[in-house]
């Protein structure tokens, strides 16, 4: 029989002042199996280690229980000790006598009492303790940041910054996201491009850092520490190699009319084309939806005016395979299609915008060339009309619930700028409320009322009617005057709704990474871990967390970058040895478990089995990845054949505890 | 003997009976919760014995007619909040499973005051020794568990 | 006898705590200038459990039902559907019917569809 | 129908389609039908049946069929489809090796209720128009369908088949008026007692026989958790009398979200132990709570009991919505 070794705590008198630990040593020491059984003033103590580590050499014992203070507090001091002579740590359980037992009583009879039945459960649980020994994996020093807006280049330089190699996989043709989209940022209004393309250019500078750009994930096996990830990078039909985006390709094509989707579609580009001047990396690309060459062969003038030969009308999407360590997802937002919103004419007058568009327009390099006019007859409009909450809020199965967070500033924003450069354009903001949370934010909106003279108005736009005459006559109610205004404006802007970019939600499913009903990625806790996804190794960077504005984003791209540095700077990842693990001769392979993991650590094999009569038995059976699984034990009461049990705190373990405290 | 015979129930001898508690706590919020009881030193009857698992959703519907079998008079289990489980949705499955067998068990004519779900955060020491305060009360006031030991029982 | 707070959200169906104030029903209300309250007004004032006035008001006869209200709202929280049991409750009362069949010739001239005619009458009497 | 399926499922065999099938044999006697696998053309001929008393749903007996070499055809009555497109949900049964027929049933009979009505001596049995036909040794009887049911053909839910390949017969209806969770809320809505003393008199009755888990299409584990010795509950004869009560509740549980009502349990068990009132309560309960489930309905909807919701109800506050004492 295992030799079991009872050590009691008198925590000086916080345990002896109401419970006798003699007694309780008495006691516990008569129990089958315990071999020895002692009290000492402080077990935590160098001389109770050692007491301890004495015990286990001389007495030769298979386990060890100590009835003192919680677990949470010395768990692992006596693990340690216990290891230092040779017994396994997890062959060590705590009573706890202190928290749960002397502090708490008055009666000394009573806590006595309760000390010994405490003590018996952990004498029972540790005669079925199995030495456990944490498995270790090693660490690719690589990781990979999917999204190359200002959430992943933010992510990618600080772990670079470090000394590990990054990639970052951007789906379109260059790294920037919708910030490169940006006119002026709030609340300091400098320039969006002046604090990004730097960013951009350090990124494709950084040797640590590499760019896939027009490229996607579509493939991801294995677990923390050791991700296997297929790249697809499509076909831009030019040799990134060769091409020098000096942009001559895409001044000779001959294909004008392709709605340029950088600028939302305000003007056209070519079918060649670099989305904008500081693009990273700059380099064309055919976009082959609209290319006469690809489409029915007759063209050919990029490669022809191509000096460095790099037009490649043959190219085919390549597939490159790549480990990772870690991987951030900074998939970022965009904003809602506003098609469902008939009220407001978008789509009805090229008069009403979404502020994205705005950004365009007033942008320097935008369609306008930074002057802000009217889409429909390109002049200046005298009244614009901003409304808020467009999407965002809703629980009319058009929009969304949440609130979109960034819009009350940014429209602050927008209506500063335009009564900053056109002092005769008045300016009118509906809102439901106005939400300035975030350091300057309120003094930067009361700006906009006090020194820009903005109207800010307290309700909603019910309609927008465009009128035979140009203009668009706005219905709102203002809810401080109590009246329904009518007015006519010029230019409607609409603040849209975000909503996570559509490449998440497959993303997720590739990375098992969960997501709430929002599709925004889940934390693995919403205050502790904000940054960490359930799943162990996946990172999350930006808007694809939940909407925030640009200093939001870079804190938590600088905190996602510094987890994965922590985890990229081990050279093994230890694990926690109490996870699950499936009996295969019991398992029925029916995904009860899988389906109630959140860490997506089990997965199934076909496995060969011996039947009666000399047969092979093929039964799909559950594995649980150990590197992966972090505990929790849901799966096993998922099972209905107990196949499934959990290290550390099996349902032997458990029962043997409760026949201890009923009996 | 009739089965509610004074004698054999203990009716008399009422502030003699001692209820037997199984308390099953999550490690990371109720564990906790009960540990910072103690540092408050706020107490609650010695009847209530906790055992550590490392998520409510780790306590099998066995555990507790185990329990039952083996004498206890009551089974409180105690997790996170919903919604602030340490492995994200573990409570959530718990509350499911644990809904639908005390509901199971109510059906069946047990008392339904001997089974209870608690979510109690780590900073709840307070509401901890609270419940467990109320939840001994009402076992207590309810007398020895007799129904689940003996359904079986022919006369 | 005026009916409740309970009894009004009872027979709308309406949720008025859904509301957030944000006031798109009155800004998207063609009825509005007539009204004495406005739909926003209506649902904070049910909110309010402040149903006798609503009920006195001529305002209940001014919604023309276009269900606007209802359609933009954000929040789901339809505002029309609230003025309507009030109207309801307030015309089920003996003698309070809102239009008699005497009433109908004053009103009648020749560019009115017949059928606002039938729809005023089932609106506004029992 | 029954030289129907005999001729299609001999049909089938002959061109390669399927090397055995899985039906019902007659018996000794006309009431007693037993599942069979038929390998041959002959055997079909000698013993295959399809009559009154086909009550058994086959659906289990394919976790371990469809392991063996070649594909099955196996007869599914409409409840016996659900257990069979549930178990192919769970991954118990490759979908590809079995070949389903759909067959049309309008309720089968139970031989101990005709005995009940005073008919014994069986012989012959025939079923038509909702009419039933008996040849005894005393001469023809005839009663109707619905007089002698199965219980579980009491509060059958729906005639409608999930995922079969072919139909025999005409494909029914859900059925629109099924009562079957009254005989629960008749139990709900004793008091607490009188429940105790309900359950105390059917559940003692029980000889822990194992009939219902052996036939229960959602107990198909590899190792029953009451078969091994790990488990920490198993046991054939009861320890305790606190045995049988668990064994039933543990057992109801693990077929909680999995149970598709198919009314076996109730069906085999030789103490007329009404089990269905257990399984039954649990869907009852995940119906109110979790909204409208039905196991093996279709292949995502996931188990209640593997999904939820931020606002599931309580377990206190369900208990008292659901007792109502």
């Amino acid at each position: 029989m295992q030799k079991i070794g009872v050590f009691v705590c008198h925590c000086g008198t916080n345990i002896a002042g109401t419970v006798d630990v003699a007694a309780v040593a008495e006691a516990l020491g008569k129990l089958p199996g315990v071999a020895v059984a002692a009290d000492y003033p402080y077990m935590c103590s160098e001389s109770g280690q050692k007491m301890i580590r004495d015990a286990i050499r001389e007495k030769e014992l298979g386990g060890v229980v100590i009835c003192s203070c919680s677990p949470r507090m010395h768990e692992a001091t006596f693990r340690k000790a216990a290891a230092a002579e040779g017994l396994n740590p997890y062959l060590v359980e705590i009573a706890n006598i202190r928290e749960q037992d002397s502090w708490i009583h008055r009666d000394r009879a009573e806590a006595t009492e309760k000390a010994i039945v405490l003590g018996k459960a952990a004498i029972e649980k540790v005669k079925r303790n199995a030495p456990l020994t944490a498995g270790e994996s090693p660490v690719v020093k690589r990781a990979l940041v999917i999204g190359g807006g200002i959430a992943g280049i933010q992510t990618a330089l600080d772990i670079a910054e470090a000394g590990f190699p990054v990639d970052i996989v951007e789906k379109e043709p260059t790294i920037g996201g919708k910030m490169a989209q940006l006119d002026k940022t709030f609340p300091t209004l400098d320039c969006a491009a002046c604090i990004l393309t730097p960013k951009m250019v350090e990124c494709a500078q950084n040797e640590k850092i590499r760019i896939f750009s027009y490229s996607e994930v579509s493939k991801v096996s294995g677990f923390v520490g050791n991700f296997r990830v297929t790249i697809r990078r499509k076909a831009r039909y030019v040799d990134e190699t060769k091409c020098t985006g000096c942009g001559e390709c895409t001044e000779k094509c001959p294909q004008k009319k392709v709605p340029n989707s950088f600028n939302l579609g305000l003007d056209n580009r070519r079918a060649i084309y670099i989305p904008f001047a500081q693009a990273v990396p700059k380099v064309a690309t055919i976009d082959a939806d609209w290319c006469n060459m690809l489409k029915n062969g007759k063209c050919g003038v990029c490669a022809k005016v191509c000096g460095a030969g790099a037009i490649d009308y043959k190219q085919k999407d390549t597939f490159i395979e790549e480990e990772y360590g870690a991987i951030v997802a900074a998939t970022g937002f965009r904003p809602i299609s506003l098609s469902r919103y008939e009220e407001y004419a978008y789509g009805l007058s090229r008069d009403v915008v979404t502020s994205l568009e705005l950004e365009r327009l007033m942008n320097a390099a935008g369609p306008t060339g930074g002057t802000l006019l009217r889409p429909s007859d390109g002049k200046h409009p005298h009244t614009v009309v901003f409304v808020q909450c467009v999407g965002s809020r809703c629980e009319d199965g058009k929009g969304k619930s949440y609130c979109s967070k960034i819009c009350c500033m940014y429209t602050a924003k927008h209506a500063m700028l335009i009564r900053e450069k056109y002092p005769d354009t008045e300016v009118y903001v509906f809102t439901i409320d106005v939400r300035t949370p975030g350091k300057n934010f309120d003094e930067f909106y009361r700006r906009a009322v006090e020194e820009y003279g903005v109207h800010y108005i307290k309700g909603m736009v019910g309609k927008v009617l465009p009128e035979p005459d140009g203009s668009l006559t706005v219905r709102a109610s203002d809810l401080i005057a109590n009246e329904q205004l009518k007015l006519s404006a010029d230019l409607v802007v609409l603040a849209a709704a975000v909503e996570p970019d559509p490449s998440a939600r497959p993303l997720a499913t590739l990375l098992t990474a969960s997501m709430d009903t929002n599709d925004f990625f889940t934390e693995a806790h919403p205050k502790l871990r904000p940054v960490e996804s359930p799943t162990a190794g996946v990172f999350l960077s930006g808007a694809c967390q939940g909407p925030k504005d640009i200093p939001e984003t870079v804190a938590q791209a600088g905190a996602a970058a510094a987890k994965v540095i922590g985890l990229l700077a081990k050279d093994k990842l230890v694990g926690n040895p109490c996870v699950a693990h499936s009996d295969e001769m019991l398992c029925n392979g029916c995904s009860s478990c899988e389906k109630v993991c959140p860490y997506g650590a089990i997965h199934y094999e076909e496995k060969e089995f011996r039947g009666p009569n000399r047969t092979v038995l093929k039964r799909r059976v559950a594995a649980v990845n150990a590197a992966v699984c972090q505990g929790c034990g849901a799966c096993t009461v998922a099972c209905p054949s107990g196949a499934m049990d959990l290290h550390g705190f099996s349902n032997s373990q458990i029962m043997a505890e409760v026949d201890a405290i009923c009996r | 003997m009739p089965m509610n015979s004074p004698e054999k129930n203990g009716v008399g001898k009422e502030e003699a009976f001692r209820p037997k508690i199984v308390a099953f706590c999550c490690n990371w919020c109720s564990y906790a919760g009960a540990d910072l009881a103690g540092t408050s030193r706020l107490s609650y009857p010695a009847e209530v014995k906790i055992i550590r698992v490392p998520c409510s959703c780790r306590v099998n519907p066995t555990f507790i007619l185990r329990a039952f079998g083996r004498g206890a008079d009551g089974v409180i289990l105690c997790g996170c909040h919903p919604g602030d489980c340490h492995y994200t949705t573990g409570n959530y499955y718990t509350r499911r499973r644990m809904t639908l067998l005390f509901s199971m068990l109510d059906y069946l004519g047990i008392e339904r005051e001997r089974t209870r779900v608690e979510w109690v955060s780590a900073a709840e020491g307070a509401k901890f020794a609270e419940t467990m305060r109320d939840f001994v009360a009402t076992v207590t006031a309810l007398g020895k568990n007799r129904r689940l030991e003996d359904l079986r029982c022919r006369n | 006898m005026i009916p409740s707070k309970e009894e009004i959200l009872r027979i709308s169906g309406v949720n008025t705590r859904k509301c957030m104030k944000c006031g798109k029903c009155s800004g998207t209300c063609p009825s509005y200038e007539e009204m004495e309250y406005h739909p926003h007004q209506f649902v904070d004032m049910v909110e309010k459990g402040e149903i006798e006035r609503l009920a006195a008001s001529p305002s209940i006869y001014r919604c023309l039902s276009c269900f606007a209200c209802v359609e933009r709202c954000p929040r789901g929280v339809e505002p029309a559907k609230l003025i309507e049991a009030v109207r309801l409750a307030v015309i089920r009362e003996q003698g309070k019917d809102r239009l008699t069949p005497d009433d109908i010739s004053a009103l009648a001239d020749p560019d009115l569809p017949q059928q606002a005619v039938v729809t005023a009458f089932r609106k506004y009497r029992k | 129908m029954q030289e129907l399926m005999k001729a299609r499922a001999a049909a089938l065999l002959s061109e390669g389609k399927v090397n055995r099938v899985l039906g019902w044999a007659a018996g000794e006697f006309v009431y007693d039908v037993t599942p069979t696998v038929f390998e041959s053309r002959e055997e079909l001929e000698r013993d295959f049946v399809y009559s009154p008393f086909c009550g058994a749903n086959l659906s289990k007996y394919l976790v371990k069929e469809a392991r063996k070499e070649g594909k099955i055809l196996v007869f599914l009555k409409p409840c016996d489809s659900f257990s069979f497109a549930q178990l192919v949900k769970e991954h118990r049964i490759p979908r590809e090796k079995v070949y389903a027929v759909g067959v049309e049933c309008y309720g089968k009979t139970d031989a101990t209720a005709l005995r009940s009505l005073g008919i014994t001596g069986i012989v012959g049995a025939a079923e038509q128009y909702g009419a039933l036909t008996l040849n005894t040794l005393n001469g023809e009887r005839r009663v109707t369908v619905a007089e002698a049911m199965l219980e579980k053909c009491k509060s059958c839910k729906t005639k409608e088949h999930r995922l079969c390949d072919e139909l025999l017969g005409e494909e029914g209806e859900p059925v629109s008026d099924c009562s079957r969770f009254e005989e629960v809320e008749k139990v709900e809505a004793m008091t607490p007692e009188e429940r105790f003393a309900f359950f105390r008199g059917e559940l003692s009755r029980c000889i822990r026989c194992n009939a219902c888990r052996d036939v229960c299409p959602a107990c198909t584990c590899e190792t029953c958790v009451f078969d091994n010795p790990a488990s920490g509950i198993a046991q054939k004869a009861a320890a305790d009398p606190f045995e049988e009560n668990l064994y039933h509740i543990i057992r109801a549980f693990h077929v909680a979200g999995r149970c598709t009502d198919c009314g076996e349990c109730t069906r085999v068990c030789p103490q007329r132990i009404p089990l269905h009132l257990l399984n039954r309560k649990f869907i009852k309960d995940i119906n109110e709570f979790y909204g409208p489930y039905q196991a093996g309905d279709d292949p995502e909807t996931p188990s209640p009991l593997t999904d939820w919701k931020p606002d599931d109800v309580e377990p206190g506050s369900a208990v008292r919505k659901g007792g109502r004492a």
